[in-house]
């Protein structure tokens, strides 16, 4: 038989520039964002796509609908932040840059235990069951205040022990740096992970549980397997953003936390290995940057979330993909225009609109302060007739436009995706 | 009227004159929750730091210093977490004050990461003005020399509240009721260890925890409550624990008083209604009659906001820092910091201290009764028709509580 | 005495609140598959719209139109967003429901502010249904409304109060009405069948869409009532829905996922064991000295030890969610493991 | 009684049906034959508004082209799909109760004149459908469009699974239904019996109509039979 | 698994009294079947009569509820499905039942992966199997998929997602194998191709499969079991069997499937 299937070939020299770009990003990220905020938002960053990653571990490869893996992730940080009060009180001596792979042990740990009653359900049961995990750790956590510090959490010092090389991990980028390499190497663990034979039956177990049992997989045990793998890459993460924070606070097991990892996962892309690393970044961007950018961020954000739903259910990952098939046929330049129609339309709209919630904000928030709204460099003043009319009639020349585009490039992009079939169709006949 | 203006512009004149910093700008970093749970309270709270800023800025009376005030909010959604990336951000923008209260959490978590700042980053240096978490720890085992409060901690209420209790005969047995986190764990304490101190007769007929914000329905523990005998209930709780437990008590018909620390908080009033008239305690360290400015000031609020402005140590913490840069002559944190240790000052409470040995503010408190308004007191809270009424005041040194504090001074 | 009767009466009556929340709920996913996570956003609808309209408009016809409007709006976000959706499976159904969540709570902030309003029910319902007297002889004795205040001066008087009464009277009303609505008509069976091959459902003449669109308009509005009914009980605030939402949930799971009387008899045994729990000062440190164990100074302060029932009363419902889902998937009444 | 002409049917983007014609008059088997994957159910899909179709289908002068399913399906046409569809969940006796368009309507059929034709669904009535042989469900299926009460019923593969005793039974009562007034689409595999009982034969071939005769006609025809077809 | 066909007596199936009830209902009752390795068996049977039950009770689908079941002279009744697959047994379905989101050549991968001991494995690369890949290639080839190697399994048409399924039924290299109408749904030229790939792929094997299709049967089998009401009436080679009264009369009815056995011998 000859070795047709090493079909990899061609493609290895593209994966190995994708990872050296990705390290490269990593690397020169803290060079181009310099500010102390930025560079905490981009360790931020880098631990929110372990996390998603992980999450997607369960729901995009194993189909397993999890609303508690905050779970994971959360008790992998007590326990990080535990070792690391322990280190400072001299009674361990771990270096600090292997503290995250405590929490991602606590995190298998944890998933080990937990895992062993909700992985033995899929489907709606294995949902709900991690849902109560969820809320229950979530609200035991408050109640055991030992270790959980109650709701003022637990706090450390990661300037503990000899400095190695000179590295403190009291500078902000030290820690950067240190998240960086982890995100580094746990991506590629877990990219590595999908093309193993656990990985790809656990693809099958997603797909169709029933079959699997008949090819000798016990389910079961593929989803426990895969669980407690996810559980370690959580657990790491939340390690990591111990070390970042250098406190653990009761919410990092919480529901909303494990909200935000479906949220932004799926958001990102659940079906592409890539897609929760577009969501971690997002999620980061959205908590932080938007909700100090306007006090409208959740009404945003929910929006956001509908209309992404509606769609594009494969996330941006899915556009992306989308996209680039596109333009594999040689027909992306053709929607140039139509894309750059909808851009401008869309922002004009957006600009609108947002205009109008801004105002109406303020008018519940902070309307005494003065009728003065700062919106994007421009001041509205809610008082004025001029500035809701004005915004309102920008939105809706906005909207009008877009969906006058819109269904032009909806038309355009059928018949673009009428001819790749048919193009697909003539190669396999071929 | 045109005298009394008049007489303002000469005083802001001779203010501006010797008023050393007078064009400076000082921000203040706003860490607080603007969604969530305690939104509430700190859309309140914003509003009253936005109104005084403006109210103070420039040389006045009240700005000795004369500086121009800006506040910069950030939501922390009240998230320890979360408050540490504003506080990064807010640095970032070369804020030096930072201001926070929502939470002992938030505040425990802020006040170490202000010292671990501080230490690794000399000369930008940040000071934390807390105004209102109240766990006395910050003040005694956690107390730290960047950090000040201008509130009364946790002891002091309940100082002054057991100091009320003391002469209240007809209260013979308690029922302790709090919300299960770091701040009802001390009121409960306290509590009990000043209550046995000052009136051994009272029994404890009961004590309860219920997890924070989670509890819909609290006639189960207003049966328990009655079913204990209790005449009267001391709680930590606020927002809608407070709100509904009253509410419950109120429909199941139990007739004991409750000795609260947060019912003026936006919204409980409201949930209060008139069923729980005289039946309800607030101790504070202001109250709705403070008369003179004060009153003013309350009144141009509530018009301009249609709110109720109760946390009055907005106005410690300007005057405070005013009067600490004035004296440092300068805005920069350490020497602030500096001036503001043992600094005394006249607030609308009289002349307030901040103690030097723990850095929390003495200062008068006062327990007050919801009650119908009537014609001493007028202040409609919350458009109920109902108001707190002054009851009792506390001077200073009754309230006050002693400290473990070992302060650790920068050299 | 008068503390069990209350307590029993306390927890059927809150168990009952669950009950209608749990109800269009159920009705929902019965039918449609889809687990609405924004069902208790629908419950805080009702209640801000009927605040609103009560002013206008009195409680009582409020206490009508607020579920029809918060009905229709659920209709309509079944019309144009989440039948979109549908083709895409449920994941993305429950996410669409996630999404609208957030923005309903932010649209509710946006128009009735972020405290807490003051939305009291009717006169009628002010004050108690009836009371018990609890007499010095140590007899109990009965009253409808409330007891007289002389004879409360030495006696002891527990009011039950009458929007308690009203709530267990409506919800009684309700369950009558769903379970007439589901065994006697077709509609369920068409939604069911739709559930499994829409299309074919639609080929035999059916509109399934319409169908949905109703069903989901049903639930919600219930939904709806039960907010009135909540609200004006308890509080109208923004933070009534994150609170019951979860816990609605731990409720017709427990109950059967799908099941009307599951999730009737959950929401009872919940209202009814939580009622209790806050009455048991029992811990597990108690319980072990109570059986001759010794416990060093040390280990009694350990949280773990310290905490009573009474304070993990709240969080019950998960630990039955936990353990029902090991060992009865179906639920207690359900029918499919799912 | 329905009319084609120039149907264009496709899958999302995939152009499935080239320009399909044909009629079917009042009372009559027609058997549409064709190879695996030839777009036999696409056409009926496409009548019953399953499929998104383009050009002309008229049913009773009325086009009906566009209209959603269940408003076909009103107008008196019936489908049994080749994929069963039954509801899993219900019992054999709802899923009947479902073939009715208003509960308890009568038409020309009843319950019992179903159960009457295969006993075997009476046994199994109140089973829940899921649960029973591939044979019973494609049974069910056909008596669930026949509650319905159509003039027309297009049925796509009605004997797939059936034990060869009971396709006997099923082309008997394909007749039957030609005897009580409704025309019948026949979509099948089995040329033997398609051709025993229909009046006319359709065979498609990529996506359009190759061949519109009798049965007699296309026995006669071994070009169509070898090339359309694969049968010699 | 590759294990040679069981040399000595022992039957390489064998159902003894298996009984199933659902709820009161008895599905099968009392079956009795022994099948000799190397054998290809076609099960046939009025419809309803019980013969994908059969199959689901002995591929661990269903558990009996009394009797025994027993593969190459060991007990696997009230085995799991996947404890049995691993003991050499291995079955397709009647409604298809197939990975849809993965390619062809996943799909058959998944078939290959356990029976070549990789179990559940994550440290080593799936492109690093060269066994697997050979087999799974191998398997690409035998049902004609190569074309569509790399499309998604639920884009595959009706018959190749057919053919697909008995690639994943025989991928694992199991020396039993359960067919379950393999060729429903297909043309006659289909059928014919497929009949001829069951044949070629289960050279050596354990073969029992339900059919319809009486050419099918009778060019297949070797021997018939006939199943009615849940009980093998009948098990002979495919001529006693057409003449067997019984059979006729429960199953076969007349003319027609003479007509179509004829048709099919063309
Ligand atoms: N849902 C679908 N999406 C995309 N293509 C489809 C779909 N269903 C069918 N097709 C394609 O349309 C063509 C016609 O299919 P159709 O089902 O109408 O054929 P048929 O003649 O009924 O064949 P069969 O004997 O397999 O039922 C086939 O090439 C098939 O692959
Ligand atoms: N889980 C179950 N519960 C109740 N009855 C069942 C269950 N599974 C199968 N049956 C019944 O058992 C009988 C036999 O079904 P089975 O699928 O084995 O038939 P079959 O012989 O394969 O028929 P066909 O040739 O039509 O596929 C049917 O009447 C079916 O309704
Ligand atoms: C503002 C208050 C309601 C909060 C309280 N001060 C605390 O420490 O938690
Ligand atoms: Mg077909
Ligand atoms: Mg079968």
């Amino acid at each position: 038989m000859s070795k047709a299937y090493y079909q990899f070939k061609p493609y290895n020299v593209g994966r190995w520039i994708i990872w050296t770009l990705f390290a490269l990003v990593l690397l020169l990220a803290p060079q181009v964002f310099t500010s102390n905020l930025s560079i905490s938002m981009l360790a931020q960053m880098g631990i929110a796509i372990i996390a998603c990653l992980s999450y997607n571990l369960l729901l995009g490869q194993g189909g397993m609908l999890s609303f508690g893996h905050a779970v994971y992730s959360g008790l992998g940080s007590y326990v990080a932040i535990h070792t690391l009060l322990k280190v400072s009180a001299g009674a361990l001596a771990v270096p600090v840059s292997l503290i995250p792979l405590i929490g991602g042990v606590a995190g298998f740990f944890f998933a080990i235990l937990f895992g062993y009653v909700t992985t033995k359900k899929s489907g709606t049961p294995f949902a709900m069951i991690t849902l109560g995990v969820g809320e229950l750790v979530f609200a035991l956590s408050l109640m055991f205040s030992d270790f959980f510090g109650g709701e003022a959490g637990i706090s450390a010092n990661r300037v503990v022990g000899d400095p190695v090389l000179g590295i403190t991990f009291g500078p902000a980028v030290q820690v950067y740096y240190l998240i960086a390499l982890y995100t580094f190497v746990c991506v590629a663990a877990m990219y590595a992970f999908t093309r193993t034979p656990l990985g790809r039956i656990l693809n099958a177990v997603r797909d169709n549980p029933e079959r699997v049992e008949f090819v000798g997989y016990n389910t079961q045990v593929v989803r426990y397997l895969a669980f407690m793998i996810s559980g370690f890459f959580a657990g790491i993460a939340g390690g990591l953003g111990a070390i970042q924070f250098e406190i653990v606070t009761a919410e990092v097991v919480g529901p909303l936390r494990s909200g935000a990892y479906l949220l932004f996962t799926f958001l990102g892309g659940a079906t592409f290995f890539f897609g929760p690393i577009i969501g971690g970044v997002l999620m980061v961007l959205a908590l932080v940057l938007l909700s100090e950018l306007t006090k409208a961020w959740l009404l945003y954000l929910g929006l956001v979330f509908l209309f992404m739903v509606m769609y594009a259910p494969g996330g941006i990952a899915g556009l992306i993909m989308m996209n680039l098939r596109v333009a594999a046929f040689g027909r992306l330049r053709e929607l140039w225009v139509s894309y750059l129609a909808l851009a401008v339309t869309g922002l004009v709209a957006l600009l609108g609109a947002g205009g109008v919630i801004e105002m109406v904000y303020h008018l519940q928030l902070n309307a005494a302060i003065g009728p003065e709204v700062q919106y994007l460099g421009a001041t509205l003043d809610t008082r004025a007739v001029e500035s809701w009319f004005g915004s309102v009639f920008v939105m809706l020349t906005g909207i009008g436009l877009f969906e006058v585009t819109r269904r032009r490039f909806r038309e355009h992009w059928s018949e673009i995706q009428i001819d790749i079939e048919k193009e697909i169709k003539r190669r396999e006949m071929a | 009227q045109a005298q009394s203006a008049r007489q303002a512009k000469r005083e802001q004149a001779s203010a501006a004159s010797n008023a050393p910093l007078a064009g400076q700008t000082v921000k203040i970093a706003w860490i607080d929750p603007l969604s969530g749970l305690m939104a509430p309270v700190g859309s309140n709270q914003v509003k009253s730091f936005q109104f005084f800023a403006e109210k103070f800025s420039g040389p006045n009376k009240h700005n000795p210093a004369g500086v121009k005030w800006e506040v910069v909010p950030f939501d922390n959604k009240l998230s320890p977490a979360e408050s540490l990336t504003a506080l990064q951000s807010a640095i970032d923008q070369g804020i030096r004050y930072i201001t926070q209260g929502n939470g002992s959490s938030v505040a425990g978590a802020l006040i170490e990461a202000v010292a671990r700042h501080n230490a690794r980053n000399p000369g930008k240096e940040v000071v934390f003005l807390n105004h209102s978490a109240v766990d006395p720890d910050f003040t005694n085992s956690k107390c730290n020399y960047w950090h000040f409060r201008f509130d009364a901690d946790t002891s002091m209420k309940m100082e002054a509240l057991t100091t009320f209790m003391k002469d209240e005969t007809s209260v013979k047995k308690v029922y302790l009721l709090n919300q299960n986190y770091s701040h009802g764990h001390q009121v409960a304490k306290y509590a009990k260890e000043l209550l046995a101190s000052k009136r051994p007769d009272i029994q404890v007929v009961g004590e309860d925890l219920h997890p924070l914000a989670q509890v819909r329905d609290f006639a189960p523990y207003i049966a328990k409550i009655k079913a204990s005998g209790a005449d009267a209930v001391i709680t930590g709780n606020w927002g809608s624990d407070l709100a509904l437990l009253v509410k419950a008590a109120v429909e199941g018909g139990y007739n004991g008083k409750f000795y609260t620390y947060y019912a003026g908080v936006t919204g409980t009033p409201t949930a209060l209604g008139q069923s729980a008239a005289g039946k309800v305690y607030q101790i504070s360290y202001n109250h709705y009659h403070m008369g003179g400015e004060y009153s003013q000031w309350q009144n141009e609020f509530q018009k301009k906001f249609n709110a109720d402005f109760y946390t009055g140590s907005v106005i410690h913490i300007y005057r405070a820092l005013s009067e600490a840069m004035a004296r440092a002559k300068s805005t920069d944190p350490v020497k602030v910091a500096k001036e503001l240790e043992g600094l005394k000052f006249t607030s609308y409470n009289g002349e307030v201290e901040m103690r030097k040995t723990d850095h929390q503010l003495q200062q008068p408190l006062y327990l007050s009764r919801w009650q119908k308004t009537d014609n001493k007191f007028t202040y409609n809270v919350e458009n109920t028709g109902m108001t707190f009424a002054l009851v009792r005041e506390f001077p200073s040194y009754v309230s006050s509580t002693p400290t473990s504090c070992a302060m650790q001074r920068p050299n | 005495m008068e503390f069990v009767i209350v307590s029993l009466l306390n927890g059927v009556s809150y168990g009952l609140l669950l009950f209608m929340l749990s109800s269009g709920l159920t009705l929902i996913f019965s039918m449609m598959g889809v687990l609405n996570f924004a069902h208790a956003s629908f419950y805080m609808l009702g209640a801000y719209v009927a605040y609103a309209l009560s002013g206008i408009v009195g409680f009582w016809p409020a206490l009508l139109i607020a579920p029809v409007l918060v009905g229709v709006a659920g209709a309509l976000f079944e019309k144009y967003s989440l039948r979109k959706v549908h083709k895409f499976g449920h994941v993305p159904e429950l996410l669409i429901t996630f999404g609208l969540s957030y923005v309903v709570l932010e649209l509710v902030q946006l128009v009735w502010g972020r405290t807490a309003v003051n939305f009291r029910p009717p006169e009628l319902l002010q004050g108690p249904a009836f009371t018990l007297i609890h007499t010095p002889q140590d007899t109990m004795a009965f009253t409808w409304g409330r007891a007289a205040a002389e004879l409360c001066q030495d006696a002891v008087c527990t009011p039950f109060p009458a929007t308690r009464a009203f709530m267990m009277l409506v919800a009684v009303l309700m369950l009558v009405g769903l379970w007439l609505l589901i065994t006697r008509t077709r509609v369920g069976l068409v939604i069911q069948a739709a559930l499994s091959h829409p299309h074919m459902v639609e080929a035999l003449g059916h509109n399934v869409p319409r169908v949905f669109m109703m069903v989901f308009g049903a639930g919600t509005g219930l939904a709806g009532l039960a907010g009135v009914i909540g609200g004006s009980t308890f509080v109208t605030e923004p933070a009534m829905a994150a609170t019951l939402g979860s816990l609605v949930f731990a409720v017709v799971v427990i109950g059967g996922l799908g099941s009307l009387p599951g999730a009737f008899l959950a929401s009872l045994l919940i209202g009814v064991i939580q009622t209790f729990a806050v009455a048991m000062d029992h811990s597990i440190g108690s319980l072990l000295e109570g059986l001759g164990l010794a416990l060093s100074e040390s280990m009694r302060n350990k949280d773990f030890l310290r905490l009573t029932l009474s304070q993990v009363a709240p969080v019950l419902p998960y630990l039955f969610l936990v353990l029902i889902l090991i060992f009865r998937p179906k639920g207690l009444l359900g029918t499919r493991d799912h | 009684m329905l009319e084609i002409d120039n149907l264009h049917a496709f899958y999302g983007k995939s152009h499935v049906l080239h320009g399909v014609h044909f009629k079917v008059a009042p009372g009559e088997i027609v058997a549409l034959l064709g190879r695996n994957g030839s777009g036999r159910s696409t056409t009926a899909k496409a009548i019953m508004g399953l499929a998104d179709a383009e050009g002309d289908i008229r049913w009773k002068g009325q086009r009906i082209t566009g209209l959603k399913p269940y408003e076909v399906a009103h107008l008196g046409i019936g489908y049994v799909p080749e994929s069963r569809d039954i509801f899993p969940k219900l019992t054999v006796h709802q899923n009947l109760m479902l073939g009715q368009k208003r509960a308890g309507k009568g038409g020309r059929w009843s319950f019992d004149d179903m159960y009457a034709m295969f006993p075997r669904l009476k046994e199994r009535q109140h089973t829940e459908a899921g649960v029973m042989s591939g044979g019973e469900q494609q049974m069910l299926t056909l008596c669930r469009t026949l509650m319905g009460d159509p003039d027309l019923i297009i049925i796509d593969e009605p004997t797939e699974g059936l034990a060869p005793k009971i396709v006997e039974l099923v082309a008997e009562y394909l007749r039957t239904l030609k005897a009580k007034g409704v025309s019948v689409l026949l979509i099948e595999q089995k040329l033997t019996i398609a051709l025993q009982i229909s009046d006319r034969a359709l065979v498609m071939g990529h996506g359009s109509i190759v061949f519109d005769g009798t049965p007699e006609e296309l026995k006669a025809n071994p070009y169509v039979r070898k090339e359309w077809l694969e049968v010699g | 698994m590759h294990t040679t066909p069981n040399p000595s007596d022992t039957p390489a199936l064998e159902l003894r009294d298996v009984w199933k009830r659902f709820g009161k209902t008895e599905i099968i009752r009392g079956a009795n079947l022994a099948v000799r390795a190397g054998e290809r068996v076609a099960v046939i049977g009025p419809n309803g009569a019980g013969k994908s039950t059969l199959f689901n009770l002995i591929s661990g689908r269903f558990e009996p509820s009394s009797g025994e079941i027993l593969l190459n002279g060991q007990r696997i009744d009230g085995k799991k499905p996947f404890q049995i697959n691993r003991l050499g047994l291995s079955r397709s379905f009647q409604i298809t039942n197939i990975f849809p989101k993965l390619s062809v050549f996943e799909n058959l991968r998944c078939g290959v992966l356990w029976s070549l001991g990789y179990r559940y494995t994550f440290l080593k690369f799936l492109a690093d199997l060269d066994d697997v890949n050979e087999r799974a290639e191998e398997l690409l080839d035998r049902i004609g998929l190569h074309k569509r190697r790399d499309t998604l399994a639920m884009n595959l048409t009706y018959a190749e997602q057919r053919a697909l399924e008995i690639g994943i039924t025989i991928a694992g290299g199991a020396n039993v194998i359960l067919l379950d109408e393999p060729t429903a749904g297909m043309s006659k030229s289909e059928t014919k191709r497929f009949i001829e790939l069951i044949r070629e792929v289960t050279v050596g094997k354990t073969l029992l499969t339900v059919e319809h299709d009486m050419g099918v049967v009778f060019g297949l089998a070797d021997r018939i079991a006939v199943v009615v009401y849940g009980e093998v009436i009948a098990f002979d080679t495919p001529e006693a069997v057409k003449n067997n009264p019984r059979v006729q009369e429960a199953y076969l009815g007349s003319v027609l499937a003479e007509q179509q056995a004829a048709e099919a011998a063309h």
